[in-house]
Order: C-alpha cells, then structure tokens, then sequence
C-alpha cells in the first residue's frame, strides 16, 4: 500500500490528540453526552487510520496488547463491577452501584458504574480493533 | 456452603460468563480451555440443582439487578419452570462438553470454540432466567450471535450455506422481536413483564392481541413452528455433532420457552383467538408437517430435525390447550425432549465417527458390530416415539389426555397420528444403520483413535439416556413437578409478588 | 393366561437352546424373550389400565425386534416393520380409547371399572371409547382386516412364531376384550362389531390356511382364523359363549404351540418348510411325528382330543343367541371356519410324514434333538391327556371357570365332558370332519386354481396390498409437502416469514379496531421535510441501485439521516453512537464488498412484482402499528422515575447514561458480549478460511 | 411529526423486505442493515416526541426540567444498534466467506445441502 506523507504525518500528530478526546468523552459520559461505548470506538477509529498509515502490523504494535486480550480485560473490568457489591460488601445484588468518596481530578468520584463503563470502553477498542484488523490484514 | 439466593439465581449466567472471560483470555491454551469448561460446566449443574432445590422447597425467586426495585431495574426471577430449564440446561451444558472433548476439532477449538461455548449457554440462563421482556431480547442475541459462530465455525461450504440461512432468517425473528418490545414499551411504558401483565390489561382495542402474534412470530421463528422453520432443517446438519446436539436440544426449546412464558403470564386477554385458534392450528399444522419431513428424508440428522419440528408441535399443543394438565404435559415434553433429542444428534455423531458418514444409505451393520450402541439408541429413539416406559410415552400421554378432557380431539387425532409416523421414522433409521447389512465400501473408522475417543463420546450418550429411562420410571415425580411448575404458570400471584416485591 | 405364558415360555426356551444352537445370537435372542415374557405377563397381571397399556406398548416392540431377529434379510426387516406399524397404530387407538374409558368410568383401575358398566355404556365417551379400544385389540389380535401383518412375521424364528405370534401375544387383544367385557360388552355395539369382525376373520383365516404350501404360514392363517373364533365367542357373550371361549383359547394354546415347534423342527432339520417338498417324514421324526399329530387332531376337533370338548363348546354357544337368525349365521360361520381348520390339519401331517417321498423333496440332516422334539411331543400330549380327563376338576374348576367367571362377570358352574348324548353340536362335529376330509381331498385338484384367483385379487384389493398402497400414498404425499415447503430457497423460506406475520399481525391489528391517530403530533418544520424528503429519497436509491456502491451509499445517507433526527429530538447520545456506528458499518461494507461480484438483476418481472407487493404491505402494516401504538397513551412511572432518581440515587447528569451503566446495566453487559462473540465470529471466520487454504496447500504438497 | 415518522418507517421496513428477498446475496445484507435503522427508529418514536431536549439534569439541579426526552427508548436503541452492529458486522464477513466457498452472489445456489 502506498503511503501518502500527509497521512503519515497527520496521524502521528492527530493520534495522541484523538486518544485525548477519546478519554475526555468516556470520562464526561455519565454527566454528558458521551460514555465508554463512544469513547471505545474514536480509539479504535484512531488505530485504524494509524493503521491505514503505517500498516496494521505498526498499529497492532501501538496497541500493545492483543485485541482479544483487550476484550477479554475489558469483560473481566465489567463482571468485576458486578461482583464488587455482593462479595465486598455483602448482601446486595449483582451490580449494586458503590460509590467512593474521594474525589479525584478529571474523572472525579471512583464508582463500579466508572469501572463498568471502563470495561466497555476496552471492550469495544478490542472488538472494533480486532474486526478491522482481521479484515485488513486478510484483505 | 449456602450461596446468598441472591447471588444464587445469576450464579448460572454469570458462572458462563466468567469462563467464557477465562477462556478469551486463555485463548491458546487449549489444556486450560478444557478444564475452564469441565470445571464451569459442572459448577453450574450443582448450581442450577441447587437453585431447583430452592424454588421447589420456597416458591419463586427473584433478585433486582443493580438493586433497582422491579419495574425500574431488571429483575432475574427463577419460578419453577425458569428452574427446570435451568437444571435441563446445565445437564446438557455439561455433557456435551464432555462429547465435544472428543469430537470438536483442535481448529475449531483454536478458532473460539470454548468461550462460545459459553457465551452460548450463557445466553440460554439468561433467556430462561429474566423478568424484562428488553433483556429477553438481549440474551436472544448473545445466545444467537454464539450460535451464528459455532454454525459457522471451520466450515465447509454446506455449513456455510446452512448458516447463512440460519443467521438471516434468526435476524428478521429478532427484527420482529425488537419492534415488538418497542411497540409493548410504547403502549405500556413499562419492560418488566411481572409490571406488564396488569398494563398489558389497560391497553384498549385489542392491541395486546396484536403485540402477542407480533411475539408469536418473532418466537414461533426461533422455536420452528409451521411455516416458520425454514431455517432449521436447513442448518442443523451442518456443524459437528457436539455442537448440533446443544442446539438441537436447547436453542428451539429458549423459543418455546419464551412463548410458554408470555402467552401465560403476558397475553392471556383472548385466550378464545391465541390459543385456541392461532397456537392450536400452529400446532398441528407444526406436528404434521414436521413428521412429513421426519418420514421422507434419508439423513440422519435431517431425519431428527424435522422430529424437533414435529415435537414443538407438541409442546405447543400443551400450550394452546391452555388448562393446567396440558401445560404440565407441555413441561414435561420439553424435559424429554430435550434429553432425547440431544442424545440421538449424539448417537448420530457416533455413528458418523464409525462409519464417516450421516448419510442413511452409507450406513449399516451397526447392530452386528456395536449391539451396545444399537441399545443406546433405541433408548431414545423409542422415548422419543413415545413407547413406554420411556419419558416419552408419559409426556405423550399427558398431553393426550388434556386434549381429550378438554375436547379437543382435531389435536388429539393428529397428535396420534404424529406419533405413528415418528415411530415409522425412528425405525427407519434403526433398520438402515443398524439391521442393515453395511453397504460395500463401509469402513469402521475410529477405533485408531484410542480409547479416550470413545469415552468421552459415549458417556454422555450413556448418562442422558439413564435421564431417559429414569424419568419414564419416576414419572410420577416428575410430573408432579411439572403440574407445579404448569400451577404457577397460569396462577402467576406467587411470581408477581416476588418480582414486584409486593 | 399366566400358565400359558410360563408354561409355552420355558418349553421354548428349552426349545430355542436347540433351534438357535451355535447361533452366536443367541444371548440377545433369550434378553429379548425375556422382556418379551416380563410384558406380556405385565399385560395380563395389570389391574391398572395404563400399566396394562405400558407392557401392551412394551410386547409390540419385543415383537419388532423379535420379528426382525434376522435382521440382514431384507423381508425379516419388512415384516417387522409391518408388524410394528399396525400393531403400534392399534396402541395409539387404545390408548385414546383407554383414556376416555378411563374418563367415562371414572377410575383407572379394571377392578373398580368393573362395577361400572351402566356408568360406562350409558356414557356420551361410549361409543368413541369402545370402537378405540377395539381397533386396539383388532390390530392386536390381528382380525380382518388388520390380520395381515401375522403371516408376514412368520419371518421371525419358529420359536418367536410359536410363542408371541399364536399362544400369547395375539392372544392380548382377545385377553383385552375378555377382560373388558364385563365393563363394555352386553350392548348392541359391542356385540356387532365384534361377531362381524371376528366371524369375517374366523372363515378367511381359515380358508386362507388350508392352501398355503409354506408349515408356517399355514399355521398362521389357522391362528388369524382361531383368533376370529375367540373375537366371535366374546361378541356373543353368553355364558356358555364365554366358557367356549376360554377352554377354545387353552386348546389353540397347546396345539399351536405344539404345531409351530414341529415346524421349527422339521424347518431345522430339513432346510424347508415347504408342505410340497416334504414327505415321509413319519419315520426320521417319530416324536416329532407323534407331537403334530396329536396336535392337528386337536386342531381338527377329533374326540378324545380337548380340541374336540372346544369345538362342541363353541358350537354350542353359536346356537345360544335368541333370534333363529343369528343362531344360522353364526353356526354356519363356525362351521365353515371348523372344515377349513380340519382341512388345514390334514394338509400339515399327512403330505409331509405320511407321503412317498419322491426326486423333489428334502431329507432331514439328521434326526432331530431332544430339545427340539420335547415341546411339540408335550404339548400334543396335554391335549390328549386334558380331554381324556376333561371332566376332572383341574381342568373345570381350577383352570377355566374362574377365568370364565372374570370375564362373565357372574359366578358360573363349568361342566366339562367328552361325552353330552346326542345332541345338535354332536352332529356339527361329525359334519364338520366328514366336510374337513373332502375339502383336504379337494385341495389337491383345487389348489391351483385358488392360488390363480387370489394372485389376481391380492395386490389390488387385499388388505395388506390396500395397506402398502396407503402407505406409499402418505409418504409420498408427505415428500410432495416436504419439498413444496422445504425447497431450500432462502427467499421462500422468507415469504413464508413475511406472509404469516402480515397475515397474523396484519389482522390481529384490523380486528382490534385500534384507533390509528397519534394523540400528539408536532407540525414538522421545513428542516424535518427536508429530512423525510432525504431519507425517501435514499430509500429509492438503495432500492433501485444497479451498483454496490449505490446502495451502500444510499445505506449511510439513511443512517447519517437518523442520527439528525436523534439530534433534532434531544437524543445526542444516541446521534453519536449512530454517526460512529454507520461509519464503521460503512466501512465494513465496502472493505467486503469491493471483492464481491456486481449486481445482476435476476428476478423475473412477476417475481418482483410479487415482492414489491409483499414489502408494501408489510410497510403499511408497521406505519400502522406504530400509530396505533403513538395513539394509546402510556404510563410514564418507569421513565419518571429514572428521571427523579438518575442523580439524586445514582449520581449521574446523563439519564441515558445512568440507565446504560446502572439502571439497566445488565442489558450493558450482555451487549458487550454480543459485540465481543462478534468480533471472534468475525475472527474465526476469517481464519477458517486461512486454515481450509492452508490444509489445501498441504494436501497439493503430500500429493506431488 | 409522528405520522412522517411513522412512514418513513414504513418505508424503511418495505425497504428492507424487498432488499432481502432478491436473490443477491448483497442485497439481502443491506436489507438486514435497514431492517435495524427501521426498528430502531420504531422504538425512537415510542417515547412522545420533543424536540431538542435531551434527558439531562444540569448542573447544581437534582431533576431534570421538563418537557425532556424520553430517556428510556434512548437507551434502548443504544443497545440496539451496538447488538445490530455486532450482528451486521459478523453477516457481511458471513458473506464473504460464502461468496468465497460458492462463487456466486446467487442466494438461490445455496442449497446444496437441502436436496
């Protein structure tokens, strides 16, 4: 595949960028518009023009981690946000909301909904990440 | 050690759905795939008895998911019916991931066999087990989108073919589904379907009955009913034998279940039009047309799914009769159906493992050389046509005797004639692959395999059917449970308290 | 009937040891007898009428599996068949029979049946009940014109023969009726049906009997025709009518069972069971000689025989019926039915052991063994030994008048003898053997002209032929049905899909009589048109494009379009996830479709117009439906209390957001995990084809 | 406003219909891609119309002020679409590979296994 320099270029700049805004809009979701489902899928967009850029294989290389893997964590970040509440603190049902207290920059209170919408939002940049890979690479 | 019931009811679904995470995560690991499934898998009987055990002693149960009270969060609620699909479900869960150990493929298994596996089942507890008539439709799709793979997994091209078929004509039945959920939602503002029973009351100008056929199709495609079923004698012959089993057994049952469910707890408005004339002829237009098929093709495993065809026409039946007998006969045919029908596709892969073939011409001579497997067939061939003592012949007889005490012997006729048929069919398949002298050309494949091979393939076929035989000798027990379970049904006050917390 | 069982039962075992000898089946042979022995006794001890249905199911398929014992023969695999369909058809009918008498009489258990014969027959059930339960015991006790599945299992080995298929089995559907009668019998109904059908059965078997070649099939034929006999005596229901039936179904017993383990034999022996290519036989087989004769004399009803005392009996019993009509009839039939049985038995002993032997027939191996010889020898024995000492009160009192009481339904005296005085059953017996004699003279000289007449008639209008025809007819129609719905055309199956629901839907819709006007609606804005206009227009695009890229085009413009109308409606969430989702999809699409061929147009004209009609009318149906849902008003609690709750209990802005994740989030979760099995679906699929590539290179590099 | 949505779903769903009932294997794909849009926009137009209110509480309030929109059919459709997504994208990768076994974009060839 030829590689336009412009394209080469502009992601370089526009990936961080991208990945910022990413978070900005999975962070704001559960006050704004936005959340971990929106939020996942600009990553994987992100990765794919890089990908469409650099090659898939340097793309795969920047996520570090296996797609699948990506899914499989993000999975594991949601049924833990489920079982927080009956096994910590005992007696309440599955994905029973826990808030804490502290209150913490950018993304304020720690919450299982925050750890929940986390597992989304891996899940989905794994499962985007890993259907466009696939078909790129096949293709 | 007592699990807080709470926790208990999600325990199956979410049992599933940790292991299908493990095995994600242990993608090629192959070793620990396999015990990750046998550990989760038997897990998960022990539970599903336990959560029988719990309903049966206490009456239903239900937890509100995120701790929002019913109607606003989503209630999982397992009365007696939820459980013993539960408990039907995990047996199967269980041995057939012993079958499969032997008969899926080491490219299959690499390709995300086992955390489909999972998620499969997983969407089955989860259809069984919710009170939302939204989040039924949710775990449709996640028990449907594991099937599309595992249709589709290493496939050749008739498989591909078969699933093709099976993913669109499952997509428009979840079209349907979704507007259907929509329109209810519209009407009622409400999902959680304890909270619409009395909504659905209110709505005026019979739009209820509408939403019900707008159900009946959406669920009638899933189950197979008559003209619905296109999908399914067309797919389930295609995949391994380990994976058809589990759909054969389970996937049309989650439809009939769903229909069951809401066509007693949710659309009971006018019972003169649904269930007597709509599910009735459904039914026997289902049963007749169903053996049809049985009778006439020479696959074996076509053969045995146009039986499944046939034999939702009589847990329709059940339904459409409408009185406590019939629906307790309706619950009772599921159990043995299940068992039964999981079993031959079993039986039907050995046979493929011996002779390489599904093909009834191909075949022969098994009787001569594997009489035990001739034993193992019969069992639930002959249940399965409702010979006594089997569970068949109990859940047949249940179901006959409603229909005559409650008149209706257009259904009665056709059932009985059903059965002739299915008899005559089963026993094709025994006359050709077991009396039959084994054609030319016929070589008995897969001793070479080791002995591990052939016990991990006939336990399971072993284990279901002693199920068989010991509900045809414990009949009564059983079907004193389904009664219950049938009691419960159309005497929803016990289910509605508990979901409502009322 | 419990004597019978065990008693006939350890002979042929004794005799199967020798008839089977060196056959390594025979372990499976003797678990199958078994269980053939455990149901019928099952059937014959049940006090419960669905116990007794279970082991009657039960005895039908230990007959199949019996029947079809040699199994690799294409013939052994028909008649077993046969067997099983018409005798499990029978069941179903009883069944449902059994289920109604069961309703109508109130009780499941025969003996608390038994006192309610005035409930039971003055019962609407009535009728319907009794003519189920009789096909039952008709197919059962295989009577015209069911009877033909009978001589057809004599594929099965001569034990199974003499054993299920003349002294007990058969005998269940008599048994049934015999014991039910005291419940159904004394009407009109009961006794027509019964009479007719057992006296046709009586004279065909009989006559069928007396010109087959083939021992077993000849004994068969006499067994259809003895089971007419014993159907015709319960149908006329007297007393003495009762008693005949008893004491007749003894004597068959003991002489068919003794008649078919000689066939066996000389089957054994010779190789053959053909009467023609026997002859002789006297001398090499004495014992066995001296069973059958015994045995057909008690066949023929020759004093001192007990077949004799049975013959006498029935006599008796078809003069009994009050109108002079009757009494004609049935003696005739009885008659008729008796000459051809002592016909029959001539043909069975004196060709085969009497005759010269001549260049056609076969000559015995060798003599037969113990086992073989002492069942017929014993049997024909206990029908000499029983008639001498008919009189005695084992036989009367001990044997046959508590079974004749049972059925009776009223205490009765049985007086047994060889000897009444002169009476009219006296000179029906001598007519009887004098016409026997000349009509087995006769079957020499008309035995071919028989045999012409009935090969002519017999496929077309025979019963069994009838049978083949009806059933080749349903299976046919039934592969007919079968492709015509099942054709493996996706597009069918989605008509089928597409038509039900507008049919069902469509009219559930139009019988509610729903009003179809929203209660609110906003007057669209220029900007909204536009919209509507866009979103139209796009519709056609995709509809009539001749290019991928067209439709896929026309595709985004219609989803872009939706996340405007969720932006216009206060929905930004969801205009969001629309916009990034059709933009993926897009992708999807034309990173897939690129490699796909170009449209062709394939569709005949008629078949689009077919679909076009079918898709407007599902498209008038949903904009129905979805006004007719806009105009009932909904209750609002649930929303209203995501509303008050969303940041006061669950601390979020965004009420979508908070049902997303709290509220509702394990709706959330399992959507993740669609999406997840997606992905692997997508994966796998892909590398399943890898991996069918890469076994083709590996099979093209081990083949060159 | 309602009753042009309510036909534009119409047309949506006889859109659909007639896509997947040709016998191009592509079309059919498109048509289940509109079927989605189609059910979608059905459950959108279950909750009373209102226009651009979204279901948010500002910052300092504790309900929201109304008239919002509904919030619920909202997050229906939310996970309608992501299920649909799911769905649409593993049947166009179905496609392929059965376009790449068969051959053909003939639907009307697949039907070697049901003879």
């Amino acid at each position: 595949m030829a590689r336009s320099t412009i394209l080469v270029t502009a992601t370089r700049i526009l990936l961080p960028l991208m990945l910022l805004f990413a978070f900005y809009i999975f962070v704001r979701g559960h006050n704004d518009p936005g959340g971990g489902f929106i939020g996942g899928l600009i990553v994987a967009t992100a990765f794919s023009l890089y990908g469409i850029a650099h090659g898939m294989g340097a793309a795969r290389k920047l996520l570090r981690l296996h797609s699948r893997t990506l899914i499989g964590i993000g999975l594991l970040c949601v049924i833990t946000s489920g079982f927080l509440a009956p096994l910590v603190v005992g007696d309440l049902p599955f994905l029973t909301a826990l808030w804490g207290t502290a209150v913490w920059p950018a993304i304020g209170k720690l919450s299982t909904p925050l750890l929940f919408d986390t597992g989304v939002f891996l899940g989905v940049v794994g499962v985007t990440s890993m259907i466009i890979f696939t078909l790129a690479e096949e293709g | 050690m007592t699990i807080p019931t709470k926790m208990l009811i999600l325990l199956p679904i979410l049992l599933s759905f940790l292991a299908a995470i493990i095995n994600i995560l242990a993608w090629n690991h192959r070793r620990w795939q396999r015990i990750v499934t046998l550990v989760a898998t038997t897990l998960n009987l022990l539970v599903a008895l336990r959560i029988f055990m719990v309903v049966y002693g206490q009456g239903p149960q239900a937890v509100q998911a995120s701790n929002w009270p019913a109607p606003f969060g989503i209630t999982i609620v397992a009365d007696l019916f939820s459980a013993i699909m539960v408990v039907i479900t995990a047996l199967m869960g269980l041995t057939v991931a012993i079958y499969a150990l032997a008969d899926i493929t080491p490219q299959r298994e690499a390709l995300g066999y086992h955390p489909l596996y999972h998620t499969l089942l997983m969407g089955i507890y989860g259809s069984f087990l919710t009170g939302d008539i939204f989040n039924l439709y949710v775990w449709f799709e996640v028990m449907l989108i594991s099937s599309f793979v595992l249709i589709g997994l290493g496939g050749d091209r008739g498989q591909l073919e078969g699933s093709f078929k099976y993913v669109t004509i499952n997509l428009i039945s979840s079209a349907i589904f979704l507007a259907a959920a929509g329109l209810t939602y519209g009407v009622t503002g409400t999902l959680n379907m304890a909270d619409l029973r009395g909504a659905l009351a209110q709505v005026p100008g019979g739009f209820a009955t509408t939403l019900g056929m707008m159900f009946l199709l959406a669920f009638g495609i899933k189950a197979g009913l008559f003209p619905l079923y296109g999908w399914l004698p067309a797919a389930y012959h295609t995949p391994p034998a380990a994976i058809s089993a589990i759909f054969a057994g389970m996937l049309t049952k989650v439809g009939v279940y769903a229909l069951i469910r809401v066509f007693t707890l949710l659309f009971v408005q006018e019972v003169a039009y649904t269930h007597s004339l709509i599910l009735m002829a459904a039914a026997g237009l289902t049963m007749v047309i169903g053996v049809f098929g049985a009778a006439t093709r020479s696959e074996f495993r076509r053969i045995l799914s146009f039986h499944i065809i046939s034999q939702i026409g009589y847990m329709i039946m059940g339904l459409a009769i409408f009185s406590p007998l019939a629906l307790a006969g309706a619950i009772f045919y599921i159990i043995h159906h299940i068992i039964v029908k999981t079993n031959l596709f079993l039986v039907s892969g050995v046979v493929n493992w011996m002779q390489g073939s599904y093909d009834l011409k191909k075949l022969g001579g098994l009787y001569k050389t594997n009489p035990g497997l001739g034993v193992l067939f019969l069992i639930p061939a002959l249940s399965l046509a409702g010979i006594p003592p089997l569970s068949g012949f109990w859940a047949k007889f249940v179901l006959v005797r409603a229909g005559l005490e409650a008149g209706d012997y257009a259904i009665v006729a056709a059932a009985l004639f059903v059965s002739v048929l299915t008899l005559y069919s089963m026993m094709k398949i025994w006359q050709f692959v077991f009396w039959q002298k084994a054609p030319e050309g016929v070589v008995e494949r897969g001793h070479g395999e080791g002995e591990n091979g052939r016990f991990f393939r006939l336990l399971p076929i072993i284990i279901l059917a002693t199920c068989t035989i010991i509900i045809g000798l414990y009949a009564g027990f059983f079907f004193d449970v389904a009664q219950q379970a049938a009691n419960q049904l159309l005497d929803p006050t016990q289910y509605l308290n508990v979901v409502l917390q009322r | 009937m419990v004597l019978i069982i065990s008693g006939i039962g350890t002979l042929i075992f004794i005799y199967a040891g020798g008839y089977l000898q060196g056959d390594p089946r025979i372990g499976r042979f003797y678990v199958m007898i078994l269980i053939f022995m455990a149901a019928m006794l099952g059937v014959v001890l049940a006090d419960s009428l669905l116990l007794l249905f279970v082991f009657w199911e039960l005895t039908s398929i230990s007959s199949f599996l019996l029947i079809g014992f040699n199994h690799e023969s294409e013939q052994s695999r028909r008649s077993a068949q046969q067997a099983l369909l018409v005798t499990g058809s029978g069941g179903l009918a009883l069944l449902a029979g059994l289920i109604l008498l069961a309703t109508a009489g109130g009780s499941w258990q025969i003996s608390v049946l038994l006192h309610q014969q005035t409930a039971v027959t003055t019962s609407p059930l009535y009728l319907p009940a009794l003519i189920l339960i009789l096909l039952g015991a008709f197919t059962k006790s295989a009577q015209f014109p069911f009877h033909f599945w009978l001589p057809n299992a004599m594929a099965a080995p001569t034990p199974v023969s003499a054993y299920l298929h003349s002294a007990t089995m058969v005998k269940a559907g008599v048994y049934l009726l015999a014991r039910l009668h005291p419940v159904l019998g004394g009407t009109g109904e009961w006794f027509y049906g019964l009479v007719i059908v057992g006296g046709i059965t009586a004279v065909l078997g009989g006559y069928l009997s007396w010109w087959q070649t083939d021992l077993k099939r000849i004994m068969a034929y006499s067994t259809v025709s003895a089971l007419g006999v014993l159907v015709l005596l319960l149908g006329i229901g007297t007393k003495i009518a009762v008693e005949a039936a008893m004491l007749f179904l003894l004597v068959h017993s003991l002489y068919k069972g003794g008649l078919f383990m000689a066939a066996g034999a000389i089957d054994h022996e010779t190789g053959t069971r053909n009467v023609r290519r026997l002859a002789g036989l006297a001398r090499q087989m004495p014992f066995v000689f001296v069973g059958i004769t015994l045995a057909s004399l008690s066949m023929a009803g020759i004093p001192p025989l007990l077949g004799f005392i049975g013959k006498e009996l029935i006599y008796e019993a078809t003069l009994e019926p009050e109108t002079a009509v009757w009494q004609l009839l049935l003696t005739a039939l009885a008659l008729l039915t008796n000459i051809f049985l002592v016909a029959a038995s001539g043909v069975i002993v004196i060709k085969p052991f009497l005759g010269q032997p001549n260049e056609d027939t076969v000559q015995p191996h060798h003599p037969a063994g113990l086992s073989l010889w002492l069942g017929p020898l014993l049997l024909g024995l206990l029908s000499l030994g029983l008639g001498l000492f008919s009189n005695s009160t084992l036989v009367a009192k001990w044997l046959l008048q508590p079974a004749a009481t049972a059925v009776y339904g009223h205490d009765l005296v049985l007086k047994l003898g060889l000897w009444h005085g002169l009476t009219p059953m006296l000179l029906l017996s001598g007519v009887t053997i004098a016409a026997g004699a000349g009509v087995w003279w006769l079957h020499e000289r008309w035995r071919q002209g028989v045999m012409a007449v009935d090969a002519a008639l017999a496929p077309r209008l025979g019963p069994e032929a009838l049978y083949d025809r009806g059933f080749d007819g349903l299976l046919r129609l039934a592969d007919w049905l079968t492709v015509r719905v099942q054709d493996g055309f996706l597009r069918h199956y989605l008509l089928w899909i597409v038509g039900t629901t507008v049919v069902l839907v469509g009219t559930a819709l139009l019988r509610g009589k729903t009003a179809v006007m929203p209660s609110q609606d906003l007057i669209p804005g220029p900007n909204e048109i536009l919209l509507t206009l866009v979103i139209l227009g796009a519709a056609w695009m995709v509809v009539q494009a001749d290019s991928r890229l067209a439709a896929v085009a026309g595709l985004g413009v219609i989803g872009y379009s939706m996340a405007l109308i969720f932006i216009l409606y206060g929905a930004p969430d969801l205009a969001m996830t629309q916009f990034s989702v059709e933009t993926l999809t897009v992708i999807l699409f034309v990173l897939v479709l690129y490699k796909l061929p170009t449209f062709e147009t394939k569709d005949s004209t008629p078949t689009r117009l077919r679909n076009v009609v079918v898709s407007l009318l599902v498209g008038a149906m949903m904009t129905g439906l979805v006004l007719a849902a806009n105009a009932i008003p909904a209750s609002t609690h649930v929303t209203d209390f995501y509303s008050e709750n969303s940041y006061v209990l669950a601390k979020g802005h965004n009420i979508v957001n908070v049902i997303l994740v709290d509220f509702r989030g394990l709706d959330t979760m399992v959507e993740i995990t669609v999406l997840s099995v997606a992905a692997v679906g997508v994966y796998a699929l892909i590398h399943t084809r890898k991996q069918q590539q890469e076994t083709a290179v590996e099979e093209r590099r081990s083949e060159s | 406003m309602e009753i042009l949505l309510a036909i534009i779903i119409g047309v949506l769903y006889a859109a659909a219909i007639y896509m997947m009932m040709s016998r191009s294997i592509v079309k059919l794909i498109i048509g289940l891609a509109l079927l989605g849009h189609a059910s979608n926009l059905l459950i959108f137009n279950m909750g009373p119309l209102v226009r651009g209110r979204p279901p948010l509480i500002h910052e300092g309030a504790e309900v929201p002020i109304p008239p919002f929109a509904d919030p619920l059919p909202q997050a229906l459709i939310l996970t309608a679409i992501v299920i649909g997504l799911g769905a649409i994208a593993f049947a166009i990768v179905l496609v392929r590979s059965v376009y790449q076994q068969v051959g053909t974009d003939d639907i009307d060839e697949l039907r070697t296994t049901e003879r």
